[in-house]
């Protein structure tokens, strides 16, 4: 395996002494790009807790109050659809403002269930 | 709201509890990072004309030898860092003020050890390990500090934390709103240094980065880690361009500008070996691969010892490889680094090690040129070489997240070699694991500067106005915490030391105000087994507590070593118990000029005890100089080594009123002899009371006329007025004028 | 007769009574100046090879970082000085022992101040000011000493003085007599500096030159003290070539060899000037000129302050600028020049700074150029420009004479411009004025080496044939004086030492055995006045004597000062009270295989207290870092920031015999508590008995072990063996092995 | 004065531009040649009283007799027959070695009349 890898690297050292230095410059961003690329559509397409508790930040409700949010979202299996889109829903659903519907989701979290 | 800082008073320490007051309502003045104000046609400083410097600042302390050159100071073109990590951010903040002084203008404050594990903000004030809980208070006190020394030194500060660890995305978002101005992000780091599951890391990584672009936050990578931890860091090199370039790309996808996003970049060579052979080549090759982007040129780490001069002499080396090639930051490491928690004064070291090269090599690049062939040539382009090979073997192998599990990163060989020491961290595993949710089709965040797929009601122009505005548009939104634990908080350790800050009680600090810490170096004629056992001992004979041998070095196996030894002082002086010899009033300097006229002052002078140094004494007496002359008086200058006697003689013969001599040698207390002699002698002639009779020298001080019988005695850094205006008070107080 | 030297045990001080005994038989084995043996094919040392190093050494002490290195020492091919001047001979030789260990091999020995105003030579040991008296007695045993030193570390050392004053002919047949390799001779200098008489200065000269010529002593000018002494040394440059040029043709023309001449060069300038910019056109400009002869590069005193890290800063910036030009000799200044005489630990600082610039920029003229256009060829050019146009003047002024008369030399003003401020001297003035005699027609001088006119009868073959031989060809007729002082001599002044040298007591020292003096360093939070008195104060309180605040450096004008203050300490410990850990007896290596697979030796381990650091533990694990695998050991390795519980855990399960835990954080003493807990947990899970505890890290000492319950506790430079070693012994005497 | 040279020097430095940077060496080391040979001249014809003593301690005399004898000889206003010389000639004409010929002059200077 090992002396593979070291031939394999001697063939592709001859490949690449063909190139001038900018074009190996460009393989090399190239390469960058496309190394990044699937993982750029894995952060796309998908949240985490820390994400959600960014958010819920960002809308105005205290760390520790958003700790605890994102605990009852994601028990719910709500995660999903963003914590904050939860928050925002019992709010309205509620007819009060954020921090408050913040603040029941932790009393209670009963009112999650059929928000969406 | 805009707040002005209130002003701070270079003759006043910083009001740590005052700073406190009303940090519930304070927010930053100014987001997002600063670069120093480089003028086009360069800096006339002193006499000299500089090529690579910024603009001066308004209030700073020069180089000790600045003395020689009107106390100039001039100011690198980069950014300059320092690192800091008492652990109590209230100390952080008086430190920050002197390395500010001293031309830092980038200070990082450490995260306090195991933060970047804990799943969520910190709040409050708790006392940190290695360095400090990063949280809203801390932030908001110390940005409020930086805001007023930045006023007081007369040039932005930017304020350093780390968005690492499994809450990124929250730590960037208080970082975007208490505006931090720079902070490290790298997935890559997490996943290799912090054993932070590897989706996670960068699914958060996103996230944080879009909120850090937001705020104009500067991102620093962590790719230097790799070299401090390898154990050849000299080989490590193509792995550390791939590092970079996985971050680089990572950040500009998810849309961070180019300007914003900084290489952290190391020379990973150290003396004794050929340093320079491994990392110029280096550099270069990271530099036009890189262009794009911004160089933070950091010092080396990997090969710092416990001794602190040797620590220097390699960060000298690590600045001028900047120089040769670019820095936009160059970061200091403190010299003590390889064997304590920084201590005060060696934050201040490390920024002078930049600060001093940066002046001596200054126009360096006119001068000599980097060569583009031969070994410079090959060794640059076989790096690029190795890196672009080592992403092809990436990809081959699956793609990052493979390669990762399969340990190809940090391993201490030269790529394609490999020593399986690298870190290989499972999919599956580390902290945080399975913590990533996929986004439904409904998936909704209604707030700015958020990444990836947000399905914003078509109605809504920013997403935040389904909520009138996020935090980030709306500061006042923002939820303060003040402290959680009762205890362990800043207010109830700015009791214990209050005594140390302002109650009069002095001790000496390392790390604490008041933990009373100090060095004691020396050489003692034995082996080093003894010596470590002698130095302990010592110590303790000294009084102090703890005692702790932190260098040794070994002179001769036999003849003896050099030991450093640190301890705690056992006592407190009070503030009133210093006798302070009181400030001398300078007389007008038209005064002077009438008394001298009137009394056709002359005095006779010359350097005395075999002692061929004139230049002092010249600069005394010389009007070009500013010296005596200037004043109207006149002089008979006798020369180098001349006999008191001679001197003596010639008072007499000239009638001159006083007569100046000068020493620098000190050996023996030759100055002392020599200056007694002079008034014997005058005593001996009986013309004691017709001379006013004055010594100089760099080993004198004021005290010293007392103790030999003289009238004045003048130390460093006197000027020809202050003879002068001596001579006058004393004919005045002899009645003769 | 030969004389090979007594051979000195590297683990015994040198016994300088022994060193005393016979000297009046001692001749030296050698005459003349040695270079570095230098291989044209470089040199390979550890995983390196450099490319500008001479031979290695066969004793030597390496850099503090050099441990990472295989322990290389490469040794620059430059000669590399140090300047020693503790005014006790008997001092001297001892710092010569240690100075030759850290890489010097030209040793200068300072002489006594006002030595060279005496009209004759000295005899005996009397005790120095700011250096020794240069006596016969003091030479012989310095070059005997030098003689079992050389052979000690494997490389010739060249012994170096003075030959100035009114006495350097005299002079200059006892170093020819006596063996002394290297000298300062520059009749400009006993003119401009020692106000010796110029006419006087200039005939001597010739006859010391052609002395020393005959001795093939090396000759170093004395034009370096035209920049120490102007007050804007980097002005002065044009006079300084012209300084050099007229030494070397005057030697040249009493018949000095070209290779025997050096010229003594320093950069003139140091930041904060840029000193570069100054400093490389004109080593530059100077090297064209002087291409025939070779360079003794110097360092800046000129502008070194108190502070010992800026002095090693620049001091490495001026080698860098010999390393990108040329030098012969690198000689060093010790880096308290600035505050005290030269302290035993200072001279190697200076050596090591020179040592480790070297390294680190091995090659460098390989990989940069210097710039042959722009303004660095503008400015080399018009350096010589202004130094011909120097001697244009000088010659038109009616000779060199009369423009010493009229003050040409050592003006701080850039030539052309004048300041006046240049010593004149006056030809019928000065020391030893009118004292030149014109020979007869029939004057007759039967001796070597002797210049100038000389009436030697046509049958003799050589001049001394007229007496049988003169001492330069029949060294035994050399007559050798002892002492002349009964109480001013190092016999007497051996006796007051011999306690601390001989005698099982200790003192700390820093210029003489016994002087007790150490170095505390501290910051405290004080503005400048209020710390320096409280520096001394302090220093009191701990009980030092004749405390001396010696350097204070303001971090902030408010906030604080770093303090530095020297004193001697008041109390003597005896050797016999300090209790020295017993050295760890290690197995044999075979011994350990033996157990360890006995037993199937297997260990968990990991890094604990949040620390990532994990580089040092794998190497006391892998194989390929001569772990303990390499002794058959089996491992499982938990990775970084592993909870203790975890490890025991681990440990449990598989059943493996001891638990290796790695810290290096010591903030508030986690490394302690890490290590308490780990063995309380053992005892609560009643397993202590079974477990083999150990600990290593950065901060933790074999004393650790006792205060914390763990088996064993290993600091730095710890290698897998010894861990082994402990573990095998464990086992033993468990009695489960 | 000060005028004149500055002015002085505008001029040579005009002249000294026109030169290479060879022929600029080579003038620097004939001036500096040029300068030494009337001080070259001066040391091979003169003598002084420490080069006189540094003969003597050729001659295998001790530093302390080698200085009173070179004063004798001084006085005697013969140094510049050669100190060592005069030494020389005293050993033959009183049969004796160099040292105690030295030692003799220090003695009684009277020895040193007639000599020549």
């Amino acid at each position: 395996m090992a002396e593979d890898r070291i031939k394999r690297f001697t063939e592709r050292q001859k490949e690449l002494n063909k190139l001038s230095d900018e074009e190996l410059k460009n393989q090399f961003w190239q390469l960058c790009d496309r190394l990044v690329e699937p993982i750029v559509e894995l952060a796309r397409t998908h949240t985490s807790p820390s994400i959600e508790r960014s958010v819920l930040l960002r809308m105005g409700i205290d760390s520790i109050t958003a700790h605890g949010v994102v605990d009852r979202v994601l028990e719910a299996g709500l995660l999903g659809k963003g914590a904050g889109h939860v928050v925002l829903k019992v709010a309205e659903k509620q007819g009060v403002n954020i921090p408050t519907a913040a603040a029941l989701i932790n009393e209670k979290k009963e009112i999650l269930s059929e928000l969406f | 709201m805009t707040n002005t800082p209130e002003k701070l008073d270079p003759n006043q320490k910083m009001d740590i509890e005052h700073i406190l007051e009303g940090l519930e309502h304070y927010h930053p003045r100014r987001k997002g990072w600063t670069w120093r104000e480089i003028p086009q046609e360069g800096v006339e400083m002193g006499p000299f004309h500089y090529h690579d410097m910024s603009k001066p600042l308004k209030n700073s302390i020069g180089l000790p030898a600045s003395k020689y050159f009107d106390h100039i100071d001039p100011q690198p073109s980069c950014v300059v860092t320092t690192e800091i990590a008492s652990g109590r951010f209230e100390d952080d903040i008086r430190r920050m003020r002197m390395a500010a002084w001293h031309g830092a203008d980038h200070l990082m404050v450490i995260r306090t050890t195991g933060q970047s594990h804990i799943d969520g903000l910190m709040e409050g004030t708790p006392e940190g390990v290695g360095g400090v809980p990063i949280t809203r208070k801390q932030i908001r006190a110390s940005r409020k500090a930086c805001d007023q020394i930045e006023e007081e030194v007369g040039r932005p500060i930017n304020f350093h934390s780390y968005v690492s660890g499994v809450a990124g995305p929250e730590v960037a978002v208080l970082f975007a709103e208490e505006g931090i101005n720079g902070a490290h992000q790298d997935p890559q780091y997490n996943v290799l240094y912090r054993n932070v599951n590897m989706y996670r890391s960068f699914v958060d990584a996103a996230e944080a980065k879009k909120v850090m672009n937001g705020a104009r936050i500067f991102q620093i990578d962590g790719a230097h880690n790799a070299n401090a931890t390898a154990k050849a860091g000299w080989l490590v090199m193509p792995e550390l361009m791939v590092q970079h370039g996985i971050n680089c790309s990572f950040s500009v996808a998810v849309g961070m500008d180019k300007d914003l996003i900084g290489l952290s970049t190391v020379p990973p060579n150290a003396p004794p070996a050929p340093k320079l052979w491994y990392d110029l080549p280096y550099a270069v090759a990271l530099r036009d691969f890189f262009s794009d982007f911004k160089m933070r040129a950091q010092q080396n780490t990997r090969y710092i010892e416990a001794d602190i001069e040797e620590a220097i002499r390699t960060h000298t080396i690590d600045t001028l490889i900047s120089m040769l090639t670019s820095a936009d930051i160059q970061s200091t490491i403190t010299p003590d680094e390889g064997r304590n928690v920084p201590w005060h004064y060696n934050n201040i070291r490390g920024v002078q090690t930049v600060k001093q090269t940066w002046a001596a090599l200054d126009g360096i690049k006119d001068l000599v040129a980097l060569k583009t062939n031969g070994p410079m040539k090959e060794m640059v382009r076989d790096l690029k070489v190795r890196a672009v090979a080592f992403l092809e073997e990436v990809i081959e192998t699956g793609g990052y997240f493979a390669a990762v599990e399969k340990g190809f990163f940090v391993d201490s060989a030269k790529y394609p070699e490999r020593n399986g020491d690298g870190i290989a961290r499972d999919g599956k595993g580390g902290v945080a694991a399975d913590t990533i949710v996929e986004r439904d089709a409904d998936y909704f965040a209604p707030v700015c500067d958020h990444f990836g797929y947000n399905n914003v009601p078509a109605e809504l122009q920013r997403p935040c106005d389904a909520i009138q505005g996020c935090t980030l548009c709306k500061p006042e939104k923002i939820v303060y915490i003040d402290e959680l634990d009762p205890e362990d908080n800043c207010e109830k350790r700015l009791q214990e030391t209050y005594p140390y800050r302002k109650g009069g009680k002095i001790k000496p600090e390392a790390e604490w105000a008041g933990d009373g810490t100090i060095l004691t170096q020396f050489f003692v004629p034995l082996p080093e087994d003894y010596a470590r056992v002698y130095g302990v001992e010592m110590a303790k004979k000294l009084g102090l507590i703890d005692p702790e041998v932190i260098n040794i070095q070994v002179m001769h196996p036999a003849e003896g070593c050099f030991v450093e030894v640190k301890g705690k002082v056992n006592f407190e002086l009070n503030l009133t118990d210093l006798k302070i010899p009181a400030k001398e009033i300078m007389l007008e300097e038209e005064t002077l000029r009438q008394v001298v006229k009137k009394v056709g002052l002359t005095v006779v002078a010359g350097t005395v005890g075999e002692d061929e140094h004139s230049v002092g004494l010249r600069e005394i007496l010389d009007i070009k100089h500013g010296g005596i002359e200037k004043y109207g008086v006149k002089y008979h200058y006798l020369g180098t080594s001349v006999p008191v006697s001679k001197l003596v003689d010639a008072a007499i013969e000239t009638g001159a009123q006083a007569i100046l001599i000068s020493t620098i040698i000190s050996h023996n207390d030759v100055h002392r002899s020599q200056m007694k002699k002079l008034a014997d002698l005058c005593v001996e002639r009986g013309v004691r009371d017709r001379l006013i009779l004055i010594a100089g020298g760099t080993q004198v001080n004021a005290e010293m006329a007392a103790e030999t019988g003289l009238d004045a005695t003048f130390g460093r850094g006197t000027k020809g007025i202050h003879v002068v205006n001596a001579m006058v008070k004393n004919l005045q107080k002899r009645g003769l004028a």
